[in-house]
């Protein structure tokens, strides 16, 4: 097996694919994006509200790869509570990190650099980024709005 | 040629000396396309390119004769009656679209019924469908076995007066399953109903005789047969044919254009309107050629080896499922494993050179009946060898170690 | 590039290697292929070929991504706002009847009028023609003087309030006319009219700038474009697209498919139903790379040589009228002889190695118009020369001697 | 110019071409048969009766180029009173010697073979050929029905 994508996996992705974080339906949510890749058919619903323009109540289902269910693990753990302004600026740091065009960030949360890894495999970039830009185009429709 | 030998044959496709280490199994996506093939089109392009049918010197005289000339080597490989039934369109899904829109909605009623099967590519599905939208039709669909056989019973009494086509897949290209379809016409067309068969996924390894069949329509695809890409075959019957508007208008399928009134060549012309793809349909008679070339039982041998091969070793590896189990099957094997989603299958395979196929395979109502949202396929052709299946069979173990 | 050299352009096209002696000036029905061109086909072929959009591994990786590099370059080229405007099909036919059909037809009532001009190719006249037909609206024509000319005033008036669509050709395929696009493209467009442009014979030489112009619609075909046959451009608005049912329904255009209910992609995957002409895409980015690093304004100024020095050379031969004596008018030229039929002039020319077109060159309205059967045709492109037009002239002269 | 082409018109092409036989419309005939190729657009109407048998008052008009006006002409000049099935062996007999793939015809009337040369150039043949098979057909089906 290919060692570069092994360590891909067993850093950050494997455990976030085997114990998500609040992977749990949540129907009475005020927002539920449905981040969606027909492609695929890699599908996550992100479920949340919004109080005093915070971030709150976030969680996540749904089906896909071990790569894009781990970044939406990781982006529930990121963006939960967190200000919209901030939020936004998480969505866009992460994908800085995984964009093999963009110029490298400095000060990024730990665990998205996992992903930098993802960049030696661009047929994956979209399974990384699947829920992280369905939500970005949500706060960006917010603060705009 | 006695029995196959791959590495000789695999020495005919150019791909595979820049990518020595491929082990390409996504041939029922695109199969890669031997010398002669990407020769024929150099050739054309090189030496006798010209547009077709309205020139009177010698390159366009010649261009014109050489697309004929494998409009009727196609005709006679299918077993048609002849050439002015095959339309050169630009693949399975235009064809199958033109029949859908020209061919059954002028016919097609409120009330009526159209029948598919459970297994059909979405080119064999949302034509019908939104022709029995269009006139308040009904799409029904031939159930099949978990282990993805039709169910030939209900089939039968599926075939009322009411229905009005029947469309289905010769091979299916997520499953591997070889449908009846010869028994299957016979029934439809003892009540009336029309029959088009989803060549796609047979027409290159299969002998395909639809004049002995009495089949309606077939559709297929050039690049899945060793061919160019934006290519492909209608075959139609002569007084289907005739019955058919044409889905384009334009120069070189009319008889006479004024602004007030049209009237159309008769077909195939009908159905080519403007500039054609003209190198497309040479390099599709040179793959034609290279097919014919084969010994077609020692192809068809090799071919099930191969399945069979596959099969037996990846049933062996813990957790692994495959997603079509029919008797009769072809050289396309789709599976999922209990811990590894298919995509990551596939990240993995293609970090060691093995080119698999992960997704619903545009197929989507099918994962829907396993409930699943994808899985990995491999698909074989005539340069793969046992070889390549062990190497498949070898990594996937290790996936699915490291995912469990 | 100080002005054009045409014997080292031609040099950079392997049919001329092939064929030495070849008068090629059959430019308006296909162009002959830059070597580079060629190469990209083959390249793909033999390196690159895998099915795009849905693979994991390497190969489809990549050849999605050149494919998407050239829809992207091909934006840029033309002055679109983004790849997003850019619809593959195969070619300026199918993109014309695509607009038709989708665009058009449902918003065309009994009643409505669709305008086009007197010179259009059958390609922008018969869609349109059977649109107006199914939905009971009129086909107005905006008529043209006997030099060729669209009647600008006529125009004018004609743009009522029932008038749904205006499509025109940018350059006449028979006549040569240069049509005044940029400003029919704003009168209509001040009355609210979309506006559909064939720039099948500009798209090569012109400077095209659909974003500035605003038009609504662009079509053109790879192969009039030093560019792969089978393969074509529709350019479109964005909001229109969006608007637009498919043509065809098959793989990779949808978002979801259940037997009950399909929901399609966003534009331009919408319109690009099932596997396209891959390879073709990548010829016609190459074929744009070819023309981008030519000095367009040195083949402008080489054609308009090319066309107005044979204008010159054939007014001199007794019995020969032309047909299309328009002020603007670009490097294609149309005549009759008094004595000789326009076959019998290609086949005497023919036979000494000159390459033009005769008959009705799916224009019959103009034809009509004329008063006549059809014309000889010389239409000229980057790799002619002066030697050529003199070599048509001469032969001419004598064929003008022997019928007379 | 091209000295076989010369040779092939001159022969008898252009005699036939400037001086046709009986090239005028007769709109009251029992038959007019209409011999149109639109990919050039030559056309050309056969006008004539059948009088026991025979083929009676041929004449035709239209426009076409050199060869398709020519061998029209000739079709008129030998085809004029003959009986129907001597008239189809006559059709026959000239598609046999224009048809580069058929044999070479024994006793072909003679200005049939002008046309053989046209052999040499293919992309001509539906030219000689076009008034000759639309008369073939017609003769056929009165034959056999
Ligand atoms: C002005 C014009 N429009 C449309 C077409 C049709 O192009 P194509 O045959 O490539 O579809 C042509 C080419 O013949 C043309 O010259
Ligand atoms: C069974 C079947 N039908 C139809 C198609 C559509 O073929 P194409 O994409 O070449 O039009 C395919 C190929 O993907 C197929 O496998």
């Amino acid at each position: 097996m290919n060692e570069k994508l092994k360590q891909l996996y067993q850093s950050v992705i494997l455990e976030h694919n085997n114990r998500p974080v609040r992977y749990e339906k949540n129907e009475g949510s005020t927002f539920a994006l449905d981040a969606y890749n027909p492609l695929c058919g890699d599908r996550f619903q992100l479920y949340f509200g919004l109080e005093e323009g915070k971030i709150k109540g976030l969680s996540f289902h749904g089906y896909g790869c071990a790569i894009s269910k781990a970044s939406t693990s990781i982006l529930v753990k990121h963006l939960e509570g967190q200000p919209i302004q901030k939020a936004l600026e998480l969505c866009r740091a992460f994908g800085a990190v995984v964009r093999p065009e963009a110029p490298a960030v400095e000060g990024a949360e730990e665990d998205f650099e996992a992903f930098a890894a993802a960049r030696e495999f661009p047929q994956r970039l979209k399974c990384a980024t699947l829920s992280w830009e369905e939500m970005e185009r949500f706060l960006e429709a917010e603060t705009s709005g | 040629m006695p029995g196959l030998a791959p590495l000789e044959i695999r020495q005919q496709f150019p791909l595979f000396f820049h990518h020595p280490e491929l082990a390409y199994l996504d041939n029922a996506a695109t199969t890669q396309k031997p010398r002669m093939v990407v020769e024929a089109l150099t050739a054309f392009y090189e030496k006798q390119n010209a547009n077709i049918h309205r020139g009177i010197y010698g390159l366009s005289a010649r261009a014109t004769q050489q697309y004929e000339q494998v409009r009727a080597k196609i005709a006679e490989w299918l077993g048609a009656a002849g050439p002015g039934n095959i339309v050169f369109t630009s693949g399975t899904t235009a064809g199958i679209n033109l029949v859908a829109r020209s061919f059954l909605e002028p016919r097609l009623h409120a009330g009526d019924e159209v029948l598919i099967t459970a297994m059909e590519h979405h080119a064999n599905l949302i034509p019908w469908q939104m022709a029995c939208r269009r006139k308040g039709a009904k799409l029904c669909v031939i159930p099949m076995s978990r282990a993805g056989e039709l169910d030939m019973g209900a089939f039968r009494e599926m075939l009322s007066g009411r229905v009005k086509m029947l469309a289905v897949t010769q091979v299916s290209n997520t499953l591997g399953t070889i449908n009846p379809v010869e028994e299957m016409i016979g029934l439809a067309q003892r009540k009336g109903i029309p029959v088009l068969v989803d060549g796609a996924q047979s027409a290159a390894h299969f002998a395909v005789n639809v004049g002995a069949w009495g089949v309606d329509f077939f559709a297929f695809s050039g690049h899945k047969l060793y061919g160019p890409t934006g290519i492909g075959i209608l075959y139609g019957k002569e007084e289907h044919l005739y019955a058919m508007e044409p889905a384009n208008f334009g120069g070189d399928m009319v008889r006479n254009v004024t602004f007030e009134e049209t009237t159309f060549a008769p077909p195939p012309q009908r159905f080519e309107a403007g500039t054609t793809h003209i190198a497309g349909v040479i390099g599709l008679g040179s793959a034609v050629d290279f097919i014919r070339q084969l010994d077609t039982p020692a192809v068809q041998a090799h071919l099930k080896e191969l399945g069979q091969y596959a099969r037996a070793l990846l049933a062996e590896i813990p957790g692994l499922h495959f997603v079509g189990e029919a008797h009769q099957s072809s050289a396309i094997v789709s599976f999922v494993l209990d811990k590894a989603h298919p995509h990551d299958v596939a990240t993995f395979l293609s970090a060691e050179n093995i080119a698999v196929r992960a997704g619903h395979h545009c197929t989507q109502p099918i994962m829907d009946f396993f409930g699943i949202p994808g899985t990995t396929r491999a698909s074989f052709a005539i340069y793969n060898s046992r070889e390549e299946v062990e190497r498949l069979a070898a990594q996937l173990r290790e996936i699915q170690k490291f995912f469990a």
